[in-house]
């Protein structure tokens, strides 16, 4: 179980290069910018609470670990400014059955997105705003209760 | 003294980042109260409660939490990570 | 939409490097050889139908485009013989919503359990069998009809 | 002439992975009684048909599914991808 914050991007392959060895199955997500609904981000900045984060992230990746049988995880967060097509975040599981792997990868990503001490604020042509907080994402919570 | 932290929204609308503050304020609700009454942009960062998270000590809390013992207290609109 | 059959290892990095543009979320799952539940294994060969395999997984794909809004899919399966640890099959899925990306990529890897015209033999130290078909993979299809 | 092909523990037990076969059957069920008349191997290899799957033309279908025009006839396991 690896959890990392940081401004550097991050490369998949290299993350994977020895993870999950011995499971058969490993699943992973990558939330990339992209640009905004309206168009012309140019943009995307983040910000988090450094003393929270890792103990929030950990604390998410513990909880899936106590509910599936995961060889292995692995959660990555970028903070900073990130350009359109600039990878966020990764999130990664392996485990012995596919099932797990999956449910346990959107688990983390369910969590992650509003449960871990991150902002995000949108640059574009006409202005910035903070991205608001979705009903959809609170909802995804609530199934794994 | 306890360390007042403030992220995104909240942070540009009270205009900086933390703060140390020596306060009696029992409960969250109450350090907001206090603050609130202090300046204008309190005020209206506080506004409306409902887009508005607390964490003490780095673990998320409602409203009323008690702040006795708490050393740092930070306020945040709803995470919106991944 | 891309398929590949090839017995060549293939490289998740170089797979995705211009995988799923422009798209916020990209889901992928790889297939790794483990070692039998009973220990021992030397090698898994995988045999497959080739005038079939492609426009199964084709049609597994195009079911998924269907179904899904998918800004990108590809399935790599490999075939021949295989040793522990090595990768069998990858699909990843690209999507503007994570629960998009996430659902597709189970869907294909449902359908290519049971759907695709591969067939498995593991050779251990005690002799060779055939892997048999799961229930719980059959099982898995129907959640989607 | 029809190619029937076999795969996986099919093919092991018929012992050949490939073959073509002029035949008057007009569906799969009556190609696997023609073959499992004219030799033990194939006999025990369709002994139990619950455990076989048939493509034909590359298009999985029942056994009941006619043959006229068929150029090609697969008999494999379930399939075990993934």
């Amino acid at each position: 179980m690896v959890v990392r914050v940081q401004a550097a991007d991050f490369d998949l392959a290299a993350e994977l290069s020895d993870f999950g060895l011995g499971a058969g199955a490993v699943v992973t997500f990558t939330g990339l910018v992209r640009d905004h609904d309206q168009g012309g981000l140019r943009e995307m900045l983040i910000e988090h609470y450094p003393a929270m984060t890792e103990p929030a992230l950990t604390a998410i990746e513990a909880r899936a670990k106590s509910r599936w049988n995961l060889a292995d995880s692995l959660i990555i967060h970028r903070f900073g400014a990130l350009k359109p097509g600039d990878r966020i975040m990764m999130v990664a599981t392996a485990a012995r059955h596919r099932g797990d792997a999956f449910q346990a990868a959107e688990f983390l990503m369910d969590y992650l997105k509003s449960r871990a001490p991150f902002w995000k604020k949108e640059i574009t042509d006409k202005g910035e705003s903070w991205v608001a907080a979705k009903d959809s994402d609170e909802a995804a919570i609530d199934r794994w209760s | 003294m306890i360390d007042i932290l403030y992220f995104a929204w909240l942070r540009e609308r009270i205009g900086l980042p933390r703060e140390s503050l020596a306060t009696e304020a029992a409960t969250v609700a109450e350090l907001i109260a206090e603050l609130s009454m202090r300046e204008e942009r309190y005020r209206l960062a506080f506004s409306d409660l409902a887009a508005v998270r607390v964490a003490v000590d780095q673990t998320m809390v409602e409203f009323d939490a008690p702040l006795k013992g708490a050393r740092e207290v930070a306020f945040f609109p709803p995470m919106t990570g991944g």
